[in-house]
């Protein structure tokens, strides 16, 4: 939870993401505090995927910066973004079909594996240290988020609820300092939905990451989100606490759909 | 039925990642490598000459396990398709042959893994394309290598030593006393000779693929986009991808020219062995190294088999047997892709799991 | 065992034993995080006498009550046996029991300490702390979602075991001193009785009964330290008591905690254990399982199951006790070892097991002929939790369905005038806790025990047959025997009933309550497109009631073949539409039917069923799994079963 | 530092030379690659077909020339007179057509794109060998003289040189284009053709709305079997007619590459650039890096363009979304 000024990790300043002719979002800028949930809303077309996918250096604004830690980001691209500690999941799910479970959380540990070729090849002493290493660390985030006896199932014959919770699973075994949950709880029921956020909860508190997440569901974000960023038609529509954001007559509108 | 899993339990992570975790699929390797180290050398295939075993079956049929493994790397684990692995076989061959004339004395072996590596970088240089595009597109630019390598292989003098008949032929070589290539040597040593290599290269692959390099290659074969977005360079995944499997055509271009055919010219290296070998990899499996085994094994053997019994014993001439093993060829494909896309490993992996789970069905 | 066990008659003397003997051989395995997690017996020692000190240092004295509550867990163990090292008593309760059951024995042997397994326990016991006047420190061992609770009286299990390390060298004193003024007759552990009959009764437990019962138990077996089992079983149950800790510990042997309560089948293959102990329910639902799975396998599978296991029917038996059978039996016997028996053991994780045990109640002959036909060497065994367990067990090649064995090494059986059989052995218990009253009732002066079931010694086995309860066991208005228990296994054989209560006593005729088996019922409705959308509906189905009709009317037919079990048949019966369940009271934690309170609540279906009425309308309080009251309204039909008449015939046809 | 310069000039300078001096050279040259152009463009139009109809890539189109060819001569060497057995081999493609659509296509409808492509790899191997074994492996001359294609050649004297332009390459040239305007007024204008494009774009829609999948497919394929059948008489009469071909046939993935999948205009256009370079390319650079350059050249083009522009000139452009 976020009391005091708190260190920023993120800044994000007046980004302008153009494609062609179309304006996806129009100069925006907002920062991320350190251990904070800060929810991104805004109706559809918004903008917020798209704040994520520069966010994650998928796409390059035209104009506008990004400061992490302190510094001003160069432009990078998804992978070294990847290496400054930023994990991601994604809005219609992008699991390793080829997969099991246990092996798609593996794949977070990518960046933490550094053993070289030759040992690879031999896939002896440091090799499958490394590896017995950090399959354990995958194992705990296994048993953290409860998805024990799907361990060895195929991802893609899991349930839609349990794929997200996979995804959420591999994020977290990048043991990111910024993860950002592009509508984690998108076709859930209520259950599925209660779990997912005592889950999100609990990496917040437990791991003590950032969260960045985008949720239409306002009861969710209300409960969760210790700041707000609205976006609307790629403008930054209000920014603040629930609360206020609640109360902000212009959030109402766009809400409310009048004619803007 | 044949499973006997109570009371296997692992209590050590490196158990669990063991390349044959169940017991009784280390019987089944085991079995395996009798019947190809032992059995066949001693008594030869029934029905078959033992000359005709040896040299016409057994031989290239190792050899090509080794090639679809290598494709099967870059098509099944890393999603790269390629229509150039004749191309970067012979590619292999002539350096084989080049680094041999260069350095006489050098053990054949060695040449052989050198041809590899040569190979190899060729194959990264013609994986630039990967970067920028891929699918259909990718395999119009290995067409691109296909053909300008064939165009090479006749082009430049340089690499068949000027000599004027084009095909290059195979050197005298011994190790430790032992004839290994060259008109004199024995059958059964070059048979022993490519199934050591394929061994090595088996456990080599099965290692990377189970380790950090072989899950980057899978990650970019299933959801590039979210490869890169974990921390996977798409550069280094897929240049390793077409490095590493062009180490291994590359060897075995190399073993069929000095292990086998004993000379080469440029047609055993076209177009159409590639197709082969591509439809070695979709048959057998893609994605699975037993896969290449099986895809190698009914794409090789069975047409040579059927050949020899037509002829020996219903006297069909070969060339009517050649074009019926084609037509069967383009048959078995077709059931495969219909039936089964992922190929007879699938086909294993669901015959084994339903023996794993006898008699029940779940 | 070799003759210097004399002496070994403490837990601390056999832990030390293990330790010098079998130091490096596994002793603690627990599935976790995807491996199975092992301590041998060094590692385990080191644990135990850390969590002593640490145990020592929280304050816990000589003589002090510690509650154990949780799943099977290593760690559970551990608590179990550091606390009898410390001269404490440890008293195990049911990790699923209701926060008012565990506040009735917590506060009846007022525990002040309790070791608990995860966050669910500790809520538990937080609901009802005020009432706990005693208990004072509560540790756990799964710190999953306790980071926001107080933690003033609430420790983890891993600081107890860090204070147990650091702990001074005066602990480690205390220690070594307090182990040494344990002997034989010191309390071991503190069990409470699943209790049948009103209020369960906490039975204590002295080091020298509960050894000694194992060690005679493992010579009549030969159980050495490479026979293992799963620890499945609930950790309050004397059955799991006493095989994990009690003969775990005399054999030596390593105790296999499974990764959870769901994964018991998937474990069970992994461990794969060669000594196996089970209620008959759990062997009922293991055998509906396996006909219901193999329902939707495919025709050639089915065909080669129903094959194979008529012929394993026929002759399974025979082989498995060594009897001569024609060569072709035995071949195709051998056939159906590689196609079904051996691959059915190995999917059930019982390829490895040596000697199964079924106890607790008693079990149907079809059942018992089921496994021993498949080669399983299922035997009973008889006991209760005031004898240490075992007080009667069969011989691997005198194993009969309907009788329980013959008394063990240091065990005296005799039948006292009513029927009801008395014992004096080893494990004997030293007495009720805070109970004198029942103590004497039960325990006369020179020690015969009243096991409070009826029972007598088959002539031509040698062995002690149970019909019943000793206060069940009645007699009909016409003075003719009825034995309730003996009526209901015989019905509960059928796998669409799952349960039976029989009554009759002091009337003229008998009648009963059936309890429909779901999953083997509603598989059969699906195949035959029935659909209903509760248990009540399906229950209440009158194509379900012709079914139930026919079995009753078989059983009718089995017991008119034995003129003194004739009287009992079935005249009518109801099926009941809701499930006995433990939470309302109406069965025991491990399945058995508290009869006499069922009787009260269902006192107008009773009178219905004597009545000439068909149908009878009822509202019955149910308790749904969160603990809230509810009431379900039904009309229930009452069905007439066609009587048989005795026939004469020979004794042994029965 | 005479390589250097040997080679600077032999690029830039020595070609332009040679084509000024002998313009006729250079126009025969011109005139050879539209001629190999407009073929190439004709077997990249079956890929187009095919592919717009069913989203098939079908790999098997070289074979379908081979084979029409092949089936044509077997059929006039029965005696069967020359335009009758052409109508015999069109009735052989719709009889093919109609098993390919039953046997294959129909099984593998909504699988992804590679299956599709796999299964036509599968089938160019299938007719390789059925046709082998029935036409036998020979090559033969083709019989466009009997079908009344005028042979010889005209002569166009120029600038003191002569040009030759064979009388068969022009009717090939006329044939082809006329082939090319009627199949773009069948596509646009015909009722078939929409339905066509429909189902190109989204079969399960195309079913929606009524238009039957099977009978489409087997149109397109039968259409893509004509294309074929005039691209084997052409093609057979100028080099004979064998299995060599199939090789030349797969000369049109570099001309859909450039002229992109889906656009029959880009199919032409591309074909030409490819025949023009290839030849203009061969006369003139081609002794530098000892000849024979014909074999890879177009693959390189198409590699250049695969580099910058990936759907081609025509092509629409393949959006990645995250």
């Amino acid at each position: 939870m976020v009391n005091e000024q708190k260190k920023v990790m993120m800044e994000v300043k007046n980004i302008k993401l153009r494609f062609g002719g179309v304006v996806a979002i129009q100069n925006v800028s907002f920062d991320i505090q350190e251990g904070e949930i800060r929810a991104i809303i805004g109706p559809n077309g918004a903008g917020k995927s798209s704040m994520l996918n520069v966010i994650n250096g998928f796409y390059h604004p035209q104009e506008g910066e990004i400061w992490f830690n302190g510094e001003k980001r160069p432009s990078m691209e998804p992978y070294e973004v990847a290496k400054t500690g930023i994990a991601r999941t994604f809005q219609n799910i992008a699991l390793f079909k080829g997969m099991t479970t246990i092996e798609n959380v593996m794949t977070g540990r990518q960046l933490k594996m550094h053993k070289n070729f030759f040992w690879q090849l031999l896939r002896y002493g440091p090799a499958i240290e490394e590896e017995v290493q950090h399959r354990k660390r995958c194992e705990e985030i296994i048993d953290f988020l409860e998805i024990n006896n799907i361990r060895k199932t195929p991802v893609g014959s899991l349930p839609y609820g349990l794929q997200k919770r996979v995804e959420l699973a591999r994020a977290l075994a990048m043991e990111p300092e910024l993860l950002l949950l592009d509508e984690p709880m998108a076709g859930m029921n209520v259950e599925e939905k209660q779990d997912m956020s005592r889950f999100i909860v609990d990496v917040n508190e437990e791991f003590g990451t950032t969260i960045a997440l985008i949720e239409h569901d306002m009861g969710v974000v209300m409960d969760l989100a210790d700041r707000v960023v609205v976006l609307n038609y790629g403008e930054l529509l209000a920014d603040g606490t629930p609360k206020e954001v609640q109360a902000d007559q212009a959030v109402i509108d766009a809400y409310l759909g009048v004619p803007h | 039925m044949y499973f006997r899993e109570t009371g296997q339990f692992k209590s050590k992570y490196k158990e669990e990642l063991a390349a044959f975790p169940i017991f009784e699929d280390k019987i089944g390797i085991a079995i395996a490598a009798i019947i190809a180290f032992i059995l066949i050398p001693l008594f030869g295939l029934p029905g078959l000459s033992y000359e005709f075993t040896i040299s016409a079956v057994m031989i290239p049929v190792v050899i090509f396990t080794i090639t679809t493994l290598g494709l099967n790397i870059l098509l099944g684990f890393a999603g790269q398709i390629s229509l150039g692995t004749a191309a970067f076989m012979g590619v292999g061959a002539y350096s084989c042959y080049k680094i041999m004339t260069i350095f006489p004395d050098l053990n054949a072996l060695i040449c052989v893994v050198l041809s590899g590596v040569v190979t190899a970088f060729v194959g990264t240089i013609f994986g630039l394309p990967s970067l920028r595009i891929k699918g259909f597109y990718l395999m119009v630019a290995t067409l691109a290598a296909q053909f300008f390598l064939e165009w090479a292989f006749i082009r430049i003098p340089w690499l068949y030593n000027y000599n004027i008949s084009g095909a290059i032929e195979v050197p005298y070589k011994e190790m430790f006393g032992i004839v290994l290539t060259g008109a004199k040597s024995e059958p059964l040593t070059r048979y022993f000779v490519c199934l050591a290599f394929l061994v090595v290269l088996t456990w080599l692959a099965s290692n990377v693929i189970r380790g950090r390099i072989g899950r980057s290659w899978m990650m970019i074969r299933d959801m590039d986009i979210a490869a890169e977005l974990i921390g996977v360079r798409p550069l280094t995944a897929k240049l390793s991808a077409f490095a590493f499997s062009s180490f291994y055509i590359g060897i075995s271009g190399a073993l069929m020219v000095f292990f086998w055919l004993g000379a080469a010219e440029v047609e055993s290296f076209d177009i159409n062995h590639s197709f082969t070998y591509l439809f070695m990899v979709i048959i057998g499996g893609l994605g699975s190294i037993t896969g290449s085994y099986f895809g190698a094994i009914l794409v090789w053997v069975v047409p040579v088999i059927l050949k020899e019994y037509g002829k020996s014993v219903f006297g069909i001439d070969a060339f009517i047997m050649e074009n019926f093993t084609t037509i069967l060829l383009g048959v078995v494909m077709l059931t495969i892709l219909i039936v089964e896309p992922h190929g007879l490993a699938r086909i294993w992996q669901i015959a084994k799991q339903k023996l794993r789970l006898w008699p029940f069905p779940y | 065992m070799q003759s210097g066990d004399a002496v070994l008659d403490t837990m601390p003397k056999l832990l030390a034993r293990n330790v010098q003997k079998f130091g490096n051989s596994p002793a603690f395995r627990e599935k976790d995080l995807g491996i199975w997690q092992s301590w041998n017996w060094n590692q385990a020692n080191e644990q135990i006498m850390f969590l002593a000190k640490g145990l020592i240092e929280l304050g816990v004295k000589e003589g002090d009550h510690v509650a154990v509550i949780g799943r099977n867990r290593p760690y559970l163990y551990w608590s179990l046996l550091a606390s009898q090292h410390i001269g404490a008593v440890p008293v195990p309760l049911y990790q699923d029991a209701v926060a008012d059951e565990m506040e009735y024995i917590l506060t009846h042997c007022n525990a002040t300490f309790a070791i608990v397994g995860d966050q669910e326990q500790v809520d538990k016991i937080q609901d009802i702390t005020e009432k706990l006047a005693s208990l004072r420190e509560i540790v756990y061992v799964d710190p999953k979602g306790l980071r926001k609770y107080d933690k003033t009286r609430l420790h983890s299990f891993e600081d107890i075991i860090h204070s147990g390390m650091e702990s001074p060298s005066s602990i480690h004193d205390q220690l070594q001193d307090r182990i040494g003024k344990i002997e034989s007759g010191s309390t071991c552990v503190l069990l409470y009785t699943s209790g049948t009959t009103g209020k369960s009764k906490g039975v204590v437990q002295t080091h020298g009964a509960i050894i000694g019962a194992a060690m005679s138990a493992n010579e009549h077996d030969g159980l050495t330290k490479d026979d293992y089992q799963l620890s499945y079983l609930p950790m309050a149950w004397v059955g799991d008591y006493m095989l994990s800790v009690g003969q775990g510990m005399a054999a030596g042997a390593c105790i296999n905690c499974p990764e959870g309560a769901d994964t018991f089948q998937v474990d069970l293959r992994e461990v794969g254990p060669s000594y196996f102990l089970g209620p008959p329910p759990l062997w009922e639902r293991i055998k509906t399982s396996v006909y219901i799975r193999i329902q939707d396998a495919s025709a050639i599978k089915r065909g080669a199951f129903n094959f194979f296991m008529n012929h394993a029917a026929k002759v399974g038996k025979d082989i498995l006790e060594k009897r001569s059978v024609s060569i072709l039996d035995r071949f195709l016997y051998f056939l159906g070892d590689i196609i079904i028996y051996g691959p059915l053991k190995n999917m059930l994780g019982m390829s490895n097991v040596r000697i199964a045990y079924t106890a607790g109640e008693a079990i149907s002959s079809e059942l018992f002929d089921f496994y021993r036909s498949l080669g399983i060497n299922l035997k009973q065994l008889y006991g209760q939790t005031e004898a240490s367990v075992f007080l009667t067990m069969q011989n691997n090649n005198e194993v009969y369905a309907d009788t329980v064995g013959k008394p063990i090494k240091g065990v005296e059986l005799k039948i006292g005038e009513t029927g009801e059989v008395l014992y004096k052995s080893v494990g004997s218990f030293k007495e009720y806790y805070k109970n004198p009253k029942a103590t004497k009732e039960t325990k006369d002066e020179d020690g015969w025990v009243a096991t409070g079931d009826a029972g007598y010694m088959d002539e031509n086995t040698g062995q002690l047959r149970i019909i019943d309860r000793a206060n069940s066991v009645g007699k009909l208005k016409n003075g003719a025997l009825f034995a309730p228990k003996y009526v209901e296994n015989k019905l509960k054989f059928f796998s669409n009933i799952l349960e039976a209560v029989l009554f009759g006593d002091a009337r003229d005729t008998c009648v009963a309550f059936l309890n429909i088996d779901l999953a083997a019922v509603g598989n059969w409705a699906e195949r035959n497109n029935i659909s209903y959308s509760s248990y009540q509906e399906l229950a209440a189905h009158e194509q379900v009631g012709k079914i139930l009709k026919e079995h009753v009317e078989e059983v009718n037919k089995d017991l008119a073949m034995d003129p003194n079990m004739s009287s009992c048949q079935i005249k009518r019966f109801l099926v009941l539409h809701k499930e006995l369940d433990p939470d309302d009271g109406e069965i025991t934690r491990t399945r058995k039917v508290k009869r006499s309170f069922v009787s009260e609540k269902y006192a107008d279906l009773i009178s219905a069923l004597y009545s000439e009425k068909t149908s009878i309308a009822t509202k019955t309080e149910v308790t749904y799994e969160d603990g809230r009251k509810g009431y379900l309204e039904a009309t229930v039909k009452i069905v007439d079963a066609t009587l048989y008449e005795v026939k004469k015939q020979d004794k042994n046809a029965a | 530092m005479d390589f250097l310069t040997y080679l600077l000039t032999g690029i830039f300078l020595t070609p332009f030379a040679e084509m000024i001096e002998m313009p006729d050279l250079f126009f025969q040259a011109l005139w050879d690659g539209f001629v190999s152009g407009t073929l190439y463009g004709l077997i990249a139009l079956g890929f187009v077909l095919i592919f717009k109809a069913s989203g098939v890539f079908n790999f098997a189109q070289p074979i379908l020339v081979v084979l029409a060819a092949l089936a044509l001569i077997s059929f006039y060497k029965m005696g069967i007179p020359a335009w009758l057995s052409v109508v015999c081999v069109l009735i052989m493609f719709y009889a093919l057509a109609w098993l390919i659509e039953r046997l294959i296509l129909r099984k593998l409808v909504n699988t992804d794109g590679n299956i599709l492509f796999m299964s036509t790899v599968a089938l160019s191997f299938i007719i390789i060998g059925a046709a082998q074994w029935i036409f036998g492996g020979r090559p033969s001359s083709m019989i466009h003289k009997e079908l009344g294609f005028p042979t010889g050649s005209l002569e166009w004297p120029m600038f003191g040189g002569g040009v030759y332009f064979e009388m068969l390459d022009i009717s090939a040239a006329v044939v082809a284009v006329l082939l090319i305007l009627t199949l773009g007024l069948f596509f646009s204008r015909t009722k078939i053709g929409r339905g066509l494009r429909a189902v190109a774009d989204d079969p399960q829609a195309a079913l929606s709305v009524g238009i039957s999948l099977n009978q489409i497919w087997v149109i397109v394929w039968f259409v893509a079997g004509v294309v074929a059948l005039v691209t084997g008489i052409f093609w057979g009469a100028r080099s004979d007619v064998s299995f060599a071909l199939q090789i030349i046939g797969f000369k049109a993935l570099p001309v859909l590459i450039i002229g992109g999948f889906t656009s029959v205009p880009g199919a032409i256009v591309g074909g030409l650039m490819i025949g023009l370079g290839e030849k203009i390319f061969e006369i003139y650079w081609g002794p530098l890096l000892g000849s024979g350059v014909e074999g890879w050249f177009a693959y390189v083009i198409a590699l250049g363009f695969l580099l910058f522009k990936p759907q081609g000139l025509f092509g629409d452009k393949i959006i990645e979304r995250v």
